[in-house]
């Protein structure tokens, strides 16, 4: 096997706020291949999205250490690029505009750049939209658009944060299956945080339970079987109970409104 | 409107009627419009108009551009801003009309006085919002920016100022209400013409009438003034969608 | 900026005053046309504001509150004294409910400043009838608001320059208790006040300045239709009260004579308004007159 | 803080040094706090910001009480708002400044003018927070006053005025600054004390280090009470929590 | 059988906007029976808060009627509460202050109607945060609040929009639980709508499909079988494929990418 693309190795992280120390990440170590997807899955308040920013390089970690390609990552860069559940579109440009965002920045000509934007907008199926500001688009759609922009600078790892939480059912089908089709096509190693066990057993090679307190990974699984999956499938069903199963067991017997 | 407009001219002149006041000193509607109508055509009121409008301009124009750039600067640097902050925050509550002593001993007479004036009403709430609104800049943009590796300049000018432009353009708008509210007390200051000094000069003269007409003439072009800003921020909030800070 | 600047080869003299009747002289004055100089009038309104501009040097000299002018050179402000605006022709209006004097006991009288021809007038007035200071409320009101609170019962009586009191006497809402003679004849109020700085480095030019200027005075005295006419483009007030404001007034002989500069001067100190006001050869400059 | 000051202090001893003014025109820094002191130790001072804190509280109170009752019922009648509103954009403008023949006309000279002056001052802004912030009421919670059943004055108190409460409080942090910037125009109509009449006060005896040194005070005052509005205003915040209108 | 608590009789409602008028409901029919609970599921935009808001009075039906108890819905009143997404409480009242809400209009004495909030509040497990403020509860335990609010004033029925559509997997889980047990007890009417086709499964005697332009009941189910049910049930996999399906038809062949 070559080297993995991310490698977290022992990584500890620790808020101090006035009041309390607070370790949130305890030790998490796990490689990530390259073409990967890798699902995280945990309560509310375990640290994902800490872990998240610290792959991203916008958080420092307290201890350990995580590499890209074999290099620590020290701040946030191109290579690395966060999807988050609100979009994070600038509103006041156009679609278009936002794509070309992350290109601005690269020394290309304005064609080059509008064509890399329109090539990237087909690729999530806007391309007719390319003029619109985004708050004329529906939430599924300003979410393609950050994958759009996300994709338009060719990160080699991609990090996404519930991206589809805020969204219905069936536009998270939708989005999920269209998710799977570009991730196969441009071979992108993409770090998934969500709440959703369907979800992760629908995009993720490998699924990362966190128990809480502090966050560590409890349990690690690989799911089987070629994508596209189907949800009614006896394997679908039998993920899913193992999964719900490791989480009744990472509440540690107390009552479950412990949690809410 | 001309409801409201309607129900005003007859309650102003029942109190005229009722009150009993000498009209030179409680100027009946239709007195106050004959003055109007005079000074209409006479044209004198438009070369009023003219001056107090360049004059308000150049002050709150200078106030709004030094203003923003400035607070886009400071707003993302704490540590100046915690020196600046106690200043600003002293100098604001001083009424403009308490510093005319020394306006005039560094601006002279005339256009400065009032430009100058109109500069320190305008330039004290554009400055506040502008760095407050640095301050409220979603952490989510700086993300972005952080991400995509964008330089100072970048961050500044394709991040910061536009997420922070509709609380920006709020700042604006409350600006030119109280610049407008300071033109007044801007052209007392040896000015030779303008609306502020034709009230100062009708009121010297006892001319109520005149000085009722100016108010009411402020008073729509104050009213102007915040329909065309209103139009700005409607082109803001439309552009800004959802996104905008304050609605 | 003042200080005499030069345009088209002429000299420009900036002069600033109220729209008063004390200020007729520069009317005057610049109805017409001099070789040598070019006079422009500064209108202000208020005395704080026009002597903000003068103590700066944004205008050259002034027709002022001449008290004003005496606190400023006592401040180290280089000004002198020139020439009277007027003569007389100050009243105290009182409300036509007020029979005397005495009947102000206990009533709130108005004057424009502290620092003010009028507010000794009144002082001097409640001497004269056995009055104290303390028996009246003086304040200080803008002289445009002393009409309408006149007319409100919010004073019994007021006294300031004109046109204002006029006003209140053609409304019927005022009547002269005493002209400005009966108390202190010959009372310097306001005055023709020039920068030294500009009388220093436009010595002849201050000197027909000031010639023109009692020229002017004396070309107002005759009360005519052509004198009307200019005060009218001056000052924006009905003929009535015009008239009677200028019953009371003259402009002859607006020499400041020692001896009623140092009636001023010793009643400034005596009402504390003033520690030391500036002597009468320190601050009146008699020598533009020659 | 300290450092802020500590600046401004340097600048102004140069600037009063370089420009080469006269003292008494531009006063140093040592003579203001000269003056500073010795109003301080006569008392003299404590007497006239007394006396400005307790017309500034009337007329600001005033202003508040009746600006959020009348906000509260003509918020609610969009019918009538059509007319008022007009009205209000139309006198908003004018500077309180500008009325002063009308004040004295109407409300005699002394205390009241200030009072008058600081309620208008106060007035506007509050009561077009107060409107906007009824019509913004969320929906939601007017559904809930229907789903209870509730009569039109429980609806008024205990759903509408805590509703659109954060916001209200923020138009009156905004009145007071406003307000209180008017002092020295509203005492400067016939009062015999308080911190405006000071200043024009000494400003007919030019005495501009008194001048200087009231500016000091006003604006220390007037940061006070930004602070103790703010005070409220975060109290407002964490009560009302995450419903605040405006942050 | 007894009448039914609610019946919808060939309700249409139609808005006129400036640009056009559209049909949001077309000639819905059912009826509800006391003490059950109906789910009402359909895409985004086809009328099931519209619908929702004329069973509570909210709004007016263009044509048809609506009858609770035998007698015409005119205008919100206590005897049908609705309970919303964004929870709806006071954010300015205490936790007992919001449940007291909707009883200080009733003629009852300051105790008793601290009793009363008392009660409810302990039935939602939340007697010890009754002085709390919303704010400074979870999102699930605020819609705890919400519920006990409702129950306290003894609807007949409760109308809600989505109630856990902003909550996280597991609390959501745990409320669904919690819901059935009260309604149980309580004997309570619940139309529900949802996004959710587990939850209407989980929850449901009856499920009415929506199709959308105009909203039409498409279909409705009847699901069978005792409460609480076994999500891993094969059961409970079946009614999950037959709705799945029947949205796949309600979209009528369109590509689902359309209704994104
Ligand atoms: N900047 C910070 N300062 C202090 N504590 C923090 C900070 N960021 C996160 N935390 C704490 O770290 C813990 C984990 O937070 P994190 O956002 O990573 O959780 P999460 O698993 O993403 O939760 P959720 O599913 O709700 O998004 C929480 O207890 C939070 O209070
Ligand atoms: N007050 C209104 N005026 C005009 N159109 C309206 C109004 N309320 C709803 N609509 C329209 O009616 C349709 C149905 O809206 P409704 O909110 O009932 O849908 P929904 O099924 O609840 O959707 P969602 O699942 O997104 O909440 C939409 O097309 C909407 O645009
Ligand atoms: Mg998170
Ligand atoms: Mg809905």
């Amino acid at each position: 096997m070559v080297a993995p693309i991310v490698s977290i190795q022992q990584v500890s992280k620790q808020f101090s706020t006035k009041q309390k120390q607070e370790i949130v990440l305890d030790k998490v170590s796990f490689d990530v291949n390259k073409g990967e997807i890798i699902a995280i899955l945990g309560k509310s308040g375990c640290g994902k999205s800490t872990l998240l920013n610290l792959i991203g390089g916008f958080e420092q970690a307290s201890k350990g250490s995580i590499l890209l390609d074999g290099k620590e990552i020290r701040k946030p860069s191109k290579r690395c690029v966060m999807l988050m559940q609100n979009y994070a579109l600038l509103p006041w440009r156009s679609v278009e505009k936002n794509v070309a965002l992350a290109l601005e920045g690269e020394k290309l000509t304005k064609e080059e750049i509008d064509e890399k934007a329109a090539h990237y907008l087909t690729m999530v199926g806007l391309l007719d939209k390319r003029k619109a500001l985004p708050s004329e688009l529906s939430g599924g759609m300003q979410q393609r658009v950050a994958i759009a922009r996300a994709l338009a600078i060719q990160p080699e790892l991609i990090l996404m944060d519930e991206p589809f939480a805020a969204l219905d059912t069936f536009t998270r089908y939708y989005l999920q299956d269209e998710l799977i089709q570009i991730q196969q096509r441009e071979q992108t190693t993409i770090v998934l945080v969500t709440h959703d066990i369907d979800e992760a057993i629908y995009l993720a090679d490998r699924i990362f339970i966190m128990s809480a307190n502090p966050g560590r990974v409890h349990k690690e699984i690989a799911i089987k079987g070629s994508k596209p999956r189907n949800r009614a499938d006896t394997d679908f069903q039998h993920y899913r109970e193992l999964i719900f199963n490791e989480f009744q067991f990472t509440t540690n017997k107390q009552p479950i409104e412990y949690n809410i | 409107m001309l409801i409201g407009f309607g129900a005003l001219l007859i309650v102003w002149q029942l109190a005229s009627i009722l009150s009993g006041h000498n009209q030179a000193l409680f100027p009946p509607p239709l007195l106050v419009g004959e003055a109007l109508l005079e000074m209409i055509r006479s044209g004198s009121i438009f070369t009023h108009i003219q001056i107090s409008f360049l004059r308000f301009f150049s002050g709150y124009l200078a106030a709004v551009i030094l203003a923003i750039v400035l607070g886009l600067i400071v707003g993302q640097l704490p540590a100046i801003w915690r020196v600046l902050d106690p200043i600003v925050q002293v100098l604001r509550p001083v009424s403009p009309i308490a510093w005319s002593p020394f306006i005039v001993l560094w601006f002279g007479i005339g256009n400065m006085p009032a430009i100058v004036i109109i500069f320190i009403a305008a330039f004290f709430p554009v400055l506040l919002s502008t760095v407050s609104a640095v301050k409220k800049v979603d952490a989510m943009y700086l993300r972005i920016a952080a991400n995509f590796e964008m330089t100072h300049t970048e961050r500044m000018w394709k991040i910061i100022f536009p997420a922070a432009f509709p609380m920006i353009a709020n700042g604006l708008h409350m600006a030119i209400g109280s610049a407008w509210i300071f033109l007044v007390a801007g052209e007392m200051i040896g000015a030779q013409s303008g609306l502020g000094f034709l009230i100062v000069d009708a009121r010297n003269a006892l001319s109520l009438d005149i000085v009722m007409a100016c108010i009411i003439i402020i008073g729509i072009l104050g009213l102007l003034l915040d329909q065309a800003i209103r139009l700005f921020e409607g082109w803001v909030a439309r552009i800004w969608g959802g996104q905008a800070a304050i609605k | 900026s003042g200080e005499g600047e030069i345009s088209e080869g002429k000299q420009t003299i900036k002069i600033g005053y109220l729209p008063i009747t004390h200020a007729v002289p520069l009317y005057m004055q610049q109805d017409a046309e001099y070789e040598d100089y070019e006079l422009q009038l500064v209108k202000f309104g208020s005395w704080p504001e026009l002597m903000d501009a003068l103590n700066t040097g944004k205008i050259d000299g002034a027709s002022v509150l001449i008290q004003l002018a005496m606190n400023a050179k006592e401040k180290g402000v280089d000004l002198k004294a020139v020439a009277l605006g007027h003569r007389d022709g100050n009243v105290l209006v009182v409300a036509p409910s007020i029979a005397n004097a005495q009947a102000l006991k206990g009533q709130t009288f108005a004057i424009p400043n502290r620092f003010s021809t009028h507010h000794i007038l009144l002082y001097e007035m409640l001497k004269k009838e056995g009055l104290a200071y303390e028996d009246i409320n003086v304040v200080e009101l803008p002289p445009a608001e002393m009409p309408a609170a006149l007319a409100q019962g919010q004073i019994a009586g007021y006294v300031v320059a004109e046109p204002f009191g006029a006003i209140s006497v053609a409304l019927k809402k005022g009547k002269v208790l005493y002209q400005s003679e009966d108390i202190w004849p010959n009372s310097i109020d306001c005055g023709l006040v020039l920068r030294n700085q500009f009388i220093q480095s436009h010595g002849e030019v201050a000197k027909s300045f000031v010639r023109d200027y009692v020229a002017a005075g004396e070309l107002a005295e005759h009360k005519d239709a052509h004198m009307q006419e200019v005060v009218g483009e001056f000052m924006n007030v009905e003929q009535n009260v015009l008239d009677l404001s200028l019953q009371w007034i003259s402009y002859d002989d607006l020499a400041i004579e020692e001896e009623a500069y140092a009636i001023l001067r010793n009643a400034l100190i005596e009402m504390k308004l003033s520690e030391d006001p500036p002597a009468y050869e320190d601050f009146v400059d008699t020598s533009l007159w020659q």
